[in-house]
């Protein structure tokens, strides 16, 4: 971790990074250069930012369909991400993934994966190859709250703890899993203590503010990467908007939404940055120009992006030189 | 009684008289009640019938399908909505080893009237794990019958078909089709289960298709009519069980035969339906069978890659007229 | 409850029955009478035997692949169930079940199931359905601590105690899922700590003690049908035998058998019997010689049973009347 | 160097000696260790290994496949054992989502070199949901190989040739070859992926099997011997990637087709084998093809019932008779 204000200044950035680029995807979507499903992460991008900021080049990242801010936190170009979304041969995945199949050697970003709760199987197997080969190393799992109700949550979470692996996880409690409340999906809604059954350890923190995400993911970081096997870290956070661009969200209040919208996570942030002192509207503004113009870049670069020839549908399918 | 309403209006409205008239019958799965379904299916059933027969589940696939198949041993006479064939992997033991067994091995003590509905096909750039048309595939296992209907008639109708029926069944809706819009007619009795139907008919080639695959055969059946082609185009309706009788008299007139389906074409459901046809009307055959199917690759999110991979009208087209050659 | 004498002496034929069945079972499985997987209860047979009895004839039972003694304890007849085991027309399921299928509709006995952990869903609906209906039935539902870590478990227990359904959770912890001891597999082995973190009500007992099972089981399905929602129960025992009968036992100690054996249930119970004072030697006899008619009555039975035909093989794959 | 063992001997050889040449490859997998494999695979391996090569996993199999599939993604070359088939419905999720997309998702980025090992096949009186013959079923899945080793070389080989795929290889092994007997030759060049090969060469019809299907092929092809036919039988060895050329090859030269598989007919392996032929090789036909699968039925307990279900010699020869008087 940094310190003070540079650092807050960074986590603003990337917040703030993280909110345009998605708001522009929103422009996109409605212009059809994005289709599919597109899962806004808006409202929640303490999470991705705090806890990306805990974890080095070497360790791994797993996350799901609503990973675009984990994907430029971690340092996905955006431009490439907005050219993934265009289904661009530019884009990350050459246009294969799209909005929920991110993925990154570079960053060891490992997806981008669209069956809830699919994500951590993959993780135990990350970390149980890292542990073996005595490799120093984090892998960070993402997950919703929804995803606590599928049995693979419970496999996963027994074997990580059973095996004493190296893997941060990350629930990224938002309150509702699509159109289904918490409360009617878990008998016991209080996430943290169900890692706790697993004997792992786990707190829940303020996923609104990203210094507290920061601070118990790097604590946490540091406990595994000194053997302490896994850690389990509860984001108490909401998403602005609907689950993705098809909800009329009627199984929820408005109220409700303006209730969590004043803590907003970059509201939260520019309140510290304020406190700070240093913290001007001109230094505000120039982020924000900062930030359109990466945008602007990224669709600017999607737009020019070419398509991959219709002659390479089957590759990837399998290795290129296997037996096939 | 026959008015022009949606494919999903045709499901809720099935769903909903059904509801009414036998109070075992409900239905279960994830945001089936307050976000009133993933494809908007059920809205409005929740505050119809309240949520001790909508039910919201978690996230928690094999789980609440294997509850489907308690409630059905149990006397009642469960919908279980799996959001999409794609996550319906997660419920394949339930459905394969519990739902498709039990009858057999308790010796014919219990059944399991169990209908487990959930939208399938790909063409909406979703991508590798959200495109999967797994209907072909599933009808492989003996225990369950596996309904796909293509048109709003057959949206109404399976459902309660389906209910009706002693034992397991699956009904694939493609998603592409819930605002497709056709004539209802509510009093008609239903074809049964395993009846094929004929939606043109031809003298020059067979079409043998289902679900939305039915309606690119047909667009195809138009653009081959205008070069002289006629071709009869069957709409399957039921892939297990196959109609048989169906599929041979057409070959018997046609003498050539040409399927469509959206799954992967390796171990497809046409691969199945050439197998029979070779057995049982070889001699039949002018010329070699040809399958359209989607290719074998994950699905590409790329529009171009998607379209590419999936069955076409001028796929379609291209085939005939290869098979009209003789090829 | 019955009370006393009488229930203690019931409660001991029922035991000597499962235990004497059995062992002829493996007689005729070296016979070659039987054949597939034979997975042997001895050592467990308080478990079923006292459970059974805190349920009624409209309650549900299901239980795993290891079922004969729940199957006798349920009063399927052990002359159908040997003759299911001979593969005979005679068998509760026509011999098309065998060992790891025993059903009986006339007792509401619903399996039998050979997939680990994948009664427990089917327990889920069967209870939400009498709930639905309003019907005041437990449904009862064994498996062994190895079901624990599959993730129908997890997904099992949380919709139980979500719906607050009229479920028994009976956990058979025999301490080891085949060869696999319970402190490998499950990171937190209390397994009715687990439950509690459900929110479901859970407790540990003796499994090797038939009074204490039957008890704590009576107790539990008064709670549950006064509506008080689920009931985990875990019974600590010890399976005696291998795991089936291809079973090496190479992954425990001799010693621990022995031990575990000086707990055996039925030399448990005979103790508190003859604390009671009017057992005796003779009465001792007396049941062996019954349980010993039954038995054989029930080999000689399933020998001149009939064969299904031939032409009957597709039967029961759809019912009689459905479409096909 | 040739030695006679069993089958379940070779693939012990072969793991071992994949585990000594290479230190990414580890097994894992349900009582692989302590118990020595269910089926005594890995006997031995656990003293010869430790416990962090040979891992013991909880009864948790979507998350040890998809710990495997993690484990590849970063650098290991795992080996997860299945313990039959029939368990395998529970990790579908992850073979088919992550384990065959991964690659094609992430645009090349990604590959995943698992090996998932699996026994198969019914015939040991098990019931309905232990017998399960899904390897033809599994070669659906585009991004995955799927080999069915039937002889002691090819499980040994097989194992060597998973490994050294880049991508996530199935090997089924029938059951009830563990005990096999064979010749084992562990320096001769492995015959590739997606070879099939020639077990018998013959004149009159081409038998196509796989697993231990081969053995009751071979049997009934020296019963038709004497009878005066002469089969040609042809171990697919590997059901994705078929070898369309050996099959087209055989057929050109027979003009007759058989095809034998343990899994339930509708949607078997041997329809898509039909499919092909009719596609490549219609014209070559003087008959049409026949198949000889699992009766469709959840697999009975009773012996005589189980063994009516399988397929067997007689069957074989009776189908081949026919073939001969071309139906
Ligand atoms: C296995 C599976 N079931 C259902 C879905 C459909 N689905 C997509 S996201 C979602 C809700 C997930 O909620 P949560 O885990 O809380 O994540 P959030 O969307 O809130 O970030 C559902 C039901 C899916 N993708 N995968
Ligand atoms: C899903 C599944 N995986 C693996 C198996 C193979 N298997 C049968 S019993 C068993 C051990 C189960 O242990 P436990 O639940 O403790 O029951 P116990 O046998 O001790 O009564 C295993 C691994 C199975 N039948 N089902
Ligand atoms: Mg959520
Ligand atoms: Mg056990």
């Amino acid at each position: 971790m940094q310190t003070d204000f540079a650092l807050l200044e960074h986590y603003y950035r990337q917040m703030l990074l993280i909110r345009r680029f998605e708001e522009k995807c929103v422009e996109m979507y409605s212009h059809e250069k994005i289709r599919g499903f597109l899962h806004l992460y808006i409202g929640e991008e303490a999470i991705a930012v705090g806890v990306t900021d805990a974890v080095g080049p070497e360790d791994n990242v797993l996350a799901t369909y609503r990973e675009h801010g984990h994907a430029i936190a971690r340092g996905i170009l955006p431009k490439t991400i907005m050219a993934e979304m265009f289904g661009k041969a530019e884009g990350c995945c050459l246009g294969r993934g799209g909005s929920m199949h991110l993925f990154d050697a570079a960053t060891r970003f490992y997806g981008g994966s669209a069956i809830v709760g699919a994500g951590l199987p993959l993780a135990v197997g990350m970390a149980l190859a890292d542990k073996r080969m005595k490799r120093s190393r984090v892998t960070v799992c993402f997950f919703g709250d929804g995803a606590v109700a599928e049995g693979e949550f419970h496999e996963s979470l027994n074997l990580a703890a059973l095996w004493q692996l190296p893997i941060l996880f990350v629930c990224e409690n938002n309150r509702y899993g699509m159109g289904t409340a918490l409360e009617l999906s878990q008998s016991e809604p209080n996430l943290a203590k169900k890692a706790l059954s697993y004997r792992i350890t786990a707190s829940q923190v303020d996923g609104m503010d990203v210094l507290e995400v920061a601070k118990a993911a790097t604590h946490a970081v540091s406990q595994i990467k000194e053997g302490g096997g896994p850690v389990f870290l509860e984001c108490l956070a909401y998403r602005f908007r609907g689950h993705s661009m098809f909800d009329a969200e009627l199984y929820r209040d408005k109220a409700e939404v303006e209730e969590w919208k004043k803590k907003d996570p970059l509201l939260v942030l520019q309140s510290k940055l304020e406190s700070e002192g240093s913290w001007t509207s001109t230094k505000k503004d120039e982020i924000e120009k900062e930030v359109a113009a990466i945008v602007n870049e990224a669709v600017e670069y999607a737009e020019q992006g070419t398509l991959e020839p219709l002659e390479d549908l089957e590759k990837f399918v399998y290795s290129s030189g296997a037996d096939q | 009684m026959s008015e022009t309403i949606t494919y999903r209006e045709a499901l809720r409205a099935a769903i909903s008289e059904a509801m009414q008239k036998d109070e075992r019958v409900f239905l279960m799965g994830e945001d089936v009640g307050r976000y009133g379904g993933s494809f908007a299916v059920s809205m409005g059933l929740l505050e119809q019938f309240g949520s001790e027969r909508i039910i919201d589940t978690p996230l928690s696939e094999s789980a609440f399908t294997g509850a489907g198949i308690g409630a059905a041993l149990n006397g009642m006479r469960p919908i279980v909505e799996i959001m999409t064939v794609n996550f319906s992997l997660l419920a394949l033991d339930q459905i394969m080893n519990n739902a498709a067994t039990i009858l057999h091995m308790s010796g014919g003590q219990f059944n399991v009237p169990l209908v487990i509905r959930m939208a399938t096909g790909g063409g909406k750039q979703l991508g590798a794990q959200h495109s999967h048309s797994l209907e072909g595939w599933y009808a492989h296992i003996p225990g369950l019958k596996v309904l796909t209907p293509a048109t709003v008639q057959d949206a109404y109708d399976m459902v309660g078909l389906a209910l009706a029926d002693p034992d397991p069944v699956l009904i694939f809706e493609n998603s592409l089709l819930y605002n497709a819009k056709g004539e209802l007619d509510t009093v008609a009795t239903p074809l049964p289960i395993g009846k094929a139907k004929t939606m043109r008919s031809g003298k020059d080639v067979s079409i043998l298709t289902y679900g939305i695959s039915l309606f690119k055969a047909l667009e195809a059946a138009e653009i081959l009519s205008k070069e002289g082609i006629e071709a009869e185009v069957i709409d399957l309706r039921s892939l297990r069980p196959l109609d048989d009788m169906a599929i041979m008299e057409s070959v018997r007139k046609t003498h050539r035969v040409l399927i469509v389906d959206e799954g992967w074409k390796s171990g497809s459901i046409s691969a199945e339906i050439m197998a029979r046809i070779n057995e049982q009307a070889f001699y039949e055959l002018d010329a070699p069978m040809i399958r359209v199917c989607s290719a074998e690759v994950p699905f590409p999110y790329a529009h171009h890659l998607e379209q590419a991979a999936l069955p076409q009208p001028e796929k379609i087209v291209a085939a005939a007229k290869k098979l009209m050659e003789g090829i």
